[in-house]
């Protein structure tokens, strides 16, 4: 019964803001009353979410599972940031602070590594993908952009070769624009199927 | 104008996936080009039964925080496939999520599971998690169960951020077996150079279709075949008319 | 693990019958009574399992990790198969596996002490003789030489030695030797085979002289042999054998090697009978044959183990050994193998980047010309008037805050000298705080403190792409309730009436949400994007198609831009640190062609020498 | 350089270590900086949406308002209370409803968005490139601006025709494309081989530049403080 009343949720709500959409402005109001409760909803499942990292890491403690002390490492600093963020505020200053000094050292440096272990990823590409169309346009082209963006040619500053470098740096618009077009329309049937009560994962 | 052309290529959509399921119900997957990495993923399925091993799924962020996307239900047909093992398995895949409304949703998708294998009392929240509330809390969170000594393979599937290749060269250090499915195409291209089993462009949406989850994604996959030859066709009309000045 | 032993025996049985179907004449089709019994008994401990009226079982709950009662029938449990039944009820009452395993092994101990009586002493060594004398008269119906009392002795007909030896399963028969011996055969028997026969025999007779409960001949002695100790002990009459059996029972370990052995040692006595048979008959199965019946061998000879029997026998022996065992990771090698290259590669950017900042201080502008879209950009900003609002969204990752802070931050005074009114926003979380931060670290300079305090931060639009379209609609009710009205936003209704919207993201995702969802509402109002490096070669559709007005990426632009602005230069350290950092990923290129070229050279030669 | 710089310096510089440690492999240092961020940026999270959406959105409009608004504002709450009951794994099935809402929405809008933020506008610029005026006009060498267009026409639709899902017709279980859509899609695999090659250089350089931003923090970092 259940999974009927969900399909017919999905259908019924995703037909009249689709309708809603192409009808703008003259159903606004509807759709921005379903789009504030789609916002509440959102952030509910996210909340839903975070206590559901909470309990996973209190039955790891519980359960004395492997790397358990981690979890109160988890437990604590939520605590701290959590009720930082009630008592002083989000967009208090101090708390700001603070929650900057912890996470913007942590997140530049996991960019960071990305860097350090792109290197390897570099060095065994040919090795790995082979000989294909794809593979050595692909090589070519990381060479090539890693070079332009060195800025060596453009210190150069000759008219011509900055119209071929202009010329160069302009070529990923075509593949680019063929795989956004693919990607879209991948996206398109999947909201189709969604509407068609095909794709419900909701209802399992 | 874009307005109309919007609606006309949705009621192409419409109609086109409608006639392909119609037409196709006897034999919907035959005809369609099978992707490569998947026989590897039944063959990583079967392995991690077989040595008790433990399947990771990350099934990636939402492409904006707080809702569910589209392209974050696209490694759902993947969990649901690998979901089965659930009941067979010494370990339980492992679903993590770093969106909400994602781990919702393959918590529904993992209980199914049990429900199916006539076990529901062995499911636990545990098996599906909400991994990190922001995507670089995501991916740190990723990293750490990566280490894991039960696993043997990560199935990356869904929307990802480029840094979260980090996770492919984690699965290269460990020696797992590592398929990275993603829709973004900056992920695409770090995943192509780094791991071996990798889907591009909108092969991500072709999961559905080569694990055989309904016979509507065949039909899906058909319809955005003719639809990209109606794309191209209108384009070289759309330059010829142009070039003649006629719009 | 229960259902594992009796699938194992199942299979012993349903290949006894293959091959006694062809070996055994017709009238001794059925089972040596010992299989039969251990069978029997198997299939009673699954009657009893059936039977037992226990309508709960107890379930270790994983989560709370007391035991708790579930009803054996689970509310779906109305149409579930009878088969699937009973597996879910023998899960509910063993718990885990090794739980399973003890307690198998105790009841096979505790059954056999007490059923196990002098008539089956009997009927093994009946048994024994029945196989002997069948197989005399076999041998004489053929006319081959009936086999002597210790068995193995025979005249090996020519035919079938030649074949044996072309197969190299017989070893040639030494000088002045024209037949095998039992002496000689069982020197080739690993030792605790070759004493079977004999020992055996004496063991059993010590065990019943020492008022052993009888049935426990053969088991007992083949577990002491099993955990190794009958070799080194004195005779067994001496033990204590209470207690070792009773300290041995609890070690699990030790459970699983016996069981193995006890598996082990029915198969040999079934290999036993057969090999005793095996050169009375011709009658060999057309399959036995096929599968090459005289593969190579290390035990006895004479045995006639077909291949299939051989690698079910090791697989079930190797099953059971490995259990308890942690399996060993084959990644634990694998892993050895790249680390250490994967670290070596990190060391070598890590010094290539640190390097400038050990030499280089000076600062010299970076020279060429802005792109086209870099410029489009400059010249919107310049054409904005004083008081103008401007929307500016930073949706990026604090991961990113390095690189939009140092590319961002030359808009923003750009903005600031023009005495705009900025309005800021954030869908991610992390953007609400990453905003203050952006503008603290720009506006340093007192000529924009004013810019700074007017400036107005909207905090968290939520939704996502949801919130998007909902703020493209009405912007006011996308906020906390009177963050719009202290925000003293008056000319400020709708998206459109901003002058320009700068959106400042590290992925294409929150460029394509933007695009798609608000867009389309923006009338005459521009929409500015200031790109990580990350995606940009993903914007430029949406820049050629109009949909962005301009854009601005990467620090070699941004130190174009700076110098255009006549602004202060970018420090040269970064500037050089990330020119080397770019080399030594294009030589690791470079590097990784060539050895693609002379890997891929080699494999060609490989395989055409293969065809 | 204050207390407070000191020692948001000195945690910086740490943190920035026992991330990098990820390089010689798993060790206790690196997981606790992770496991630190994720509890920080969900602490973070949760009081923010509870003080700009939950209470200002879900609470608060059942005590404020007209009446019909205070009503309205119920179907909200009682499909939030049904996701919360996700929480408890017999009762996961409860969540379907919302959850289905959340599909639906984002399903409408992923179709309105994609069409006419996409792929319309896109399909638009590239027959737009060959506008005469566009093509002989403006800055730039015409011969140019024509080779760039159809280079653009041919990546576009090639690189489209390259990820086609059919098989041949007379190719039993070959999974081969049909014959003229393959040898296109060769050429299509070279345009978006262009595209990743150009995306992994863009992304090696953001992560360059927060490699360098972390080497130049902690040296200004250690300059001040052995300039102390």
């Amino acid at each position: 019964m259940k999974k009927v009343l969900a399909i017919i949720t999905a259908i019924g709500v995703g037909l009249a803001v689709v309708i809603a959409y192409f009808l703008r402005p003259l159903l606004d109001p509807m759709l921005e009353l379903l789009l504030q409760w789609g916002i509440i909803l959102g952030s509910v499942a996210a909340l839903v979410g975070i206590i559901n990292l909470l309990i996973t890491h209190w039955h790891k403690i519980r359960q004395k599972k492997e790397h358990f002390v981690f979890s109160f490492v988890v437990l604590l600093s939520f605590a701290l940031s959590f009720m930082g963020g009630i008592v002083l505020g989000p967009q208090d200053e101090t708390y700001i602070r603070w929650l900057a000094a912890l996470q913007v050292p942590i997140e530049v440096s996991l960019m960071a590594l990305l860097a350090l272990t792109l290197t390897y990823a570099g060095f065994q590409f040919f090795r790995m993908r082979g000989w294909t169309p794809l593979s050595l346009a692909f090589g070519i082209s990381a060479l090539l952009f890693l070079i332009l963006d060195i800025g060596f040619f453009q210190a150069l500053e000759l008219p011509f070769v900055n119209q071929i470098i202009e010329f160069l740096e302009h070529l990923p618009l075509a593949g680019g624009r063929g795989i956004l077009i693919g990607i879209s329309l991948g996206a398109l049937l999947t909201g189709l199927r969604v509407l068609f009560g095909v794709e419900r994962h909701y209802g399992e | 104008m874009t307005r109309l052309a919007a609606l006309i290529m949705i009621g192409a959509a419409v109609v086109l996936l409608a006639f392909f399921w119609l037409l196709k119900r006897k034999n919907p997957y035959a005809g369609l080009r099978t992707l490569a990495p998947f026989k590897p993923l039944e063959k990583a399925r079967l392995q991690a039964i077989e040595d008790g091993s433990r399947m990771v799924i990350m099934l990636g962020n939402s492409l904006l925080s707080q809702e569910v996307s589209i392209s974050g239900m696209g490694g759902m047909p993947i969990l649901k496939k690998l979901a089965d093992q659930a009941v067979l398995g010494d370990h339980a895949p492992i679903a993590m999520s770093g969106e909400g409304s994602l781990a919702c949703l393959s918590q529904m998708i993992l209980a199914g599971a049990y429900r199916d294998g006539l076990a529901p009392e062995l499911f636990s929240n545990d098996q599906s998690q909400f991994a990190g509330a922001s995507p670089f809390a995501y991916l740190a969170a990723c990293l750490a169960e990566g280490f894991d000594d039960n696993n043997s393979a990560l199935v990356l599937a869904g929307h990802f951020r480029p840094e979260m290749v980090l996770l492919a060269d984690l699965a290269g250090r460990e020696g797992l077996f590592c398929l990275a499915d993603s829709d973004a195409p900056g992920a695409q291209a770090l995943f192509y150079a780094s791991t071996m089993h990798t889907l591009i462009g909108e092969e991500f949406y072709a999961g559905g279709a080569n694990l055989r989850i309904h016979p509507l994604q065949a039909a899906s996959l058909r319809t955005q075949d003719v639809l990209r030859i109606l794309i191209a066709v209108t384009l070289i009309v759309g330059v010829a008319l142009k070039l003649m000045g006629i719009i | 693990m229960q259902l594992g032993l009796a699938s194992a025996l199942n299979a012993l049985k349903a290949e006894d019958d293959k091959v006694s179907g062809s070996l055994f004449p017709e009238a001794e089709k059925d089972l040596p009574d010992l299989l039969r019994d251990l069978h029997e008994e198997n299939s009673s401990y699954v009657r009893a399992v059936e039977s037992s009226s226990v309508s709960q079982s107890s379930v270790v709950d994983e989560g709370s990790g007391q035991k708790v009662e579930q009803p054996a029938e689970s509310k779906a449990g109305e149409d579930i198969p009878e088969w699937l039944k009973k597996v879910r009820q023998r899960v509910g009452d063993e718990g885990d596996a090794y739980g399973d395993l003890v307690k198998k092994v105790s009841a096979r101990d505790s059954s056999l002490e007490e059923d196990v009586d002098k008539e089956l002493r009997g009927q093994f060594e009946d048994w024994i003789g029945r196989l002997r004398s069948d197989a005399q008269q076999e041998a004489a119906r053929d006319g081959f030489e009936p086999l002597d009392e210790e068995g193995l002795q025979g005249e090996i007909p020519a035919w079938l030695r030649h074949l044996r030896e072309s197969k190299g399963v017989l070893p040639n028969l030494p000088e002045g030797m024209d037949r095998w011996s039992t002496s000689d055969a069982g020197e080739k028997l690993p030792d605790w085979l070759g004493d079977t026969g004999e020992e055996s025999q004496a063991a059993t007779g010590k065990l019943k002289a020492e008022g052993m409960p009888n049935g426990t001949g053969i088991t007992q002695q083949i577990r002491l042999r099993g955990s190794g100790e009958l070799q080194e002990q004195q005779p067994l009459a001496e033990q204590e054998h209470k207690t070792n059996l009773v300290t041995e029972s609890e070690d699990l370990g030790a459970q699983a090697a016996d069981l193995s052995l006890e598996l082990d040692d029915i198969t040999r006595q079934m290999q036993v009978s057969h090999a005793s048979l095996g050169g009375a008959t011709g009658g060999l199965s057309s399959q036995a044959v096929e599968e090459g019946f005289w593969e190579e061998r290390t035990e006895h000879p004479m045995l006639r183990v077909a291949r299939s029997q051989r690698s079910r026998a090791e697989l079930l022996k190797a099953l059971v050994a490995a259990e308890g065992k942690p399996a060993e990771k084959q990644a634990a090698q694998r892993r050895r193998k790249t680390w250490l290259f994967r670290l070596l590669l990190a060391l070598l950017l890590l010094t290539a980047v640190i390097f400038p900042f050990l030499s280089i201080s000076s600062q010299t502008p970076q020279t060429g010309t802005l792109p086209l879209e870099a410029q489009a950009l400059m010249d919107s900003i310049n054409a904005l008037e004083s008081g103008s609002p401007v929307l500016i969204v930073t949706d990026y990752q604090a991961g990113f805050s390095a690189e939009m802070e140092q590319v961002a931050g030359l808009l923003i005074r750009h903005l600031a000298q023009k005495q705009v009114q900025m309005v800021l926003l954030s869908t991610y979380p992390e953007g609400v705080w990453l905003a203050e931060r952006l503008l603290d670290v720009s506006l340093t300079d007192d000529a924009f403190s004013q810019v700074r305090e007017q400036a107005v931060n909207l905090g968290f639009l939520p939704g996502g792409r949801i919130g998007l379209l909902s703020y493209a609609i009405n912007a006011q009710t996308s906020f906390a309730e009177g963050v719009w009205e202290s925000s003293n936003l008056e000319s400020v209704n709708h998206v459109n009436d901003f002058s320009m919207v700068l959106i400042l993201a590290d992925t294409l995702d929150s460029a394509r949400s933007w695009l798609e969802q608000t867009g389309p509402s923006l009338i005459d109002t521009p929409m500015l994007m200031v790109s990580s490096t990350q995606e940009a070669a993903m914007m430029m559709p949406y820049l050629d198609s109009g949909q962005l007005a301009g854009m601005l990426s990467g620090l070699r632009n941004a130190g174009l831009y700076e110098a255009a602005l006549g602004d202060t230069v970018m420090a040269s350290t970064i500037w050089s640190a990330y020119q080397a950092g770019l080399l030594v990923m294009a030589a690791l290129f470079l590097v990784g062609f060539v050895i693609g070229l002379e890997t891929n050279a080699r494999t060609n030669q490989e395989e055409e020498r293969k065809k | 350089m204050s207390m407070v710089d000191l020692i948001i310096g000195i945690i910086s510089f740490a943190l920035t270590v026992m991330v990098f440690s990820y390089i010689i492999g798993d060790n206790f240092f690196f997981r606790l900086a992770v496991y630190l961020l994720v509890g920080v940026s969900a602490g973070y999270v949760a009081a923010l949406l509870l003080t700009s959406v939950i209470i200002p959105k879900l609470i608060q409009p059942l005590f404020i308002g007209a009446m019909e608004t205070r009503l309205l504002a119920l179907i909200p709450l009682v499909l939030s209370a049904m996701l919360l009951a996700m929480l408890i794994p017999r009762f996961v099935r409860i969540g379907s409803i919302p959850m289905a809402y959340l599909v639906g929405v984002v399903a409408a809008l992923t179709i309105g968005g994609v069409t006419m933020g996409t792929i319309i506008p896109q399909m638009v610029a590239t027959v737009n490139r060959f506008a005469p005026a566009a093509l002989l006009d403006g800055e730039g060498q015409p011969w140019l601006k024509i080779v760039d267009a159809v280079l653009v026409l041919i990546g576009t639709i090639t690189s489209l025709l390259y990820f086609y899902f059919g098989t041949r017709k007379k190719s039993k279980g070959e999974n081969k494309q049909p014959q003229l859509i393959e040898g296109l899609g060769k050429i299509g695999q070279v345009f978006i081989g262009i595209t990743l090659g150009a995306l992994f250089a863009g992304i090696y350089s953001a992560a360059l530049v927060a490699l360098i931003s972390r080497i130049a923090e902690i040296w200004v970092f250690f300059g001040n403080f052995f300039r102390l």
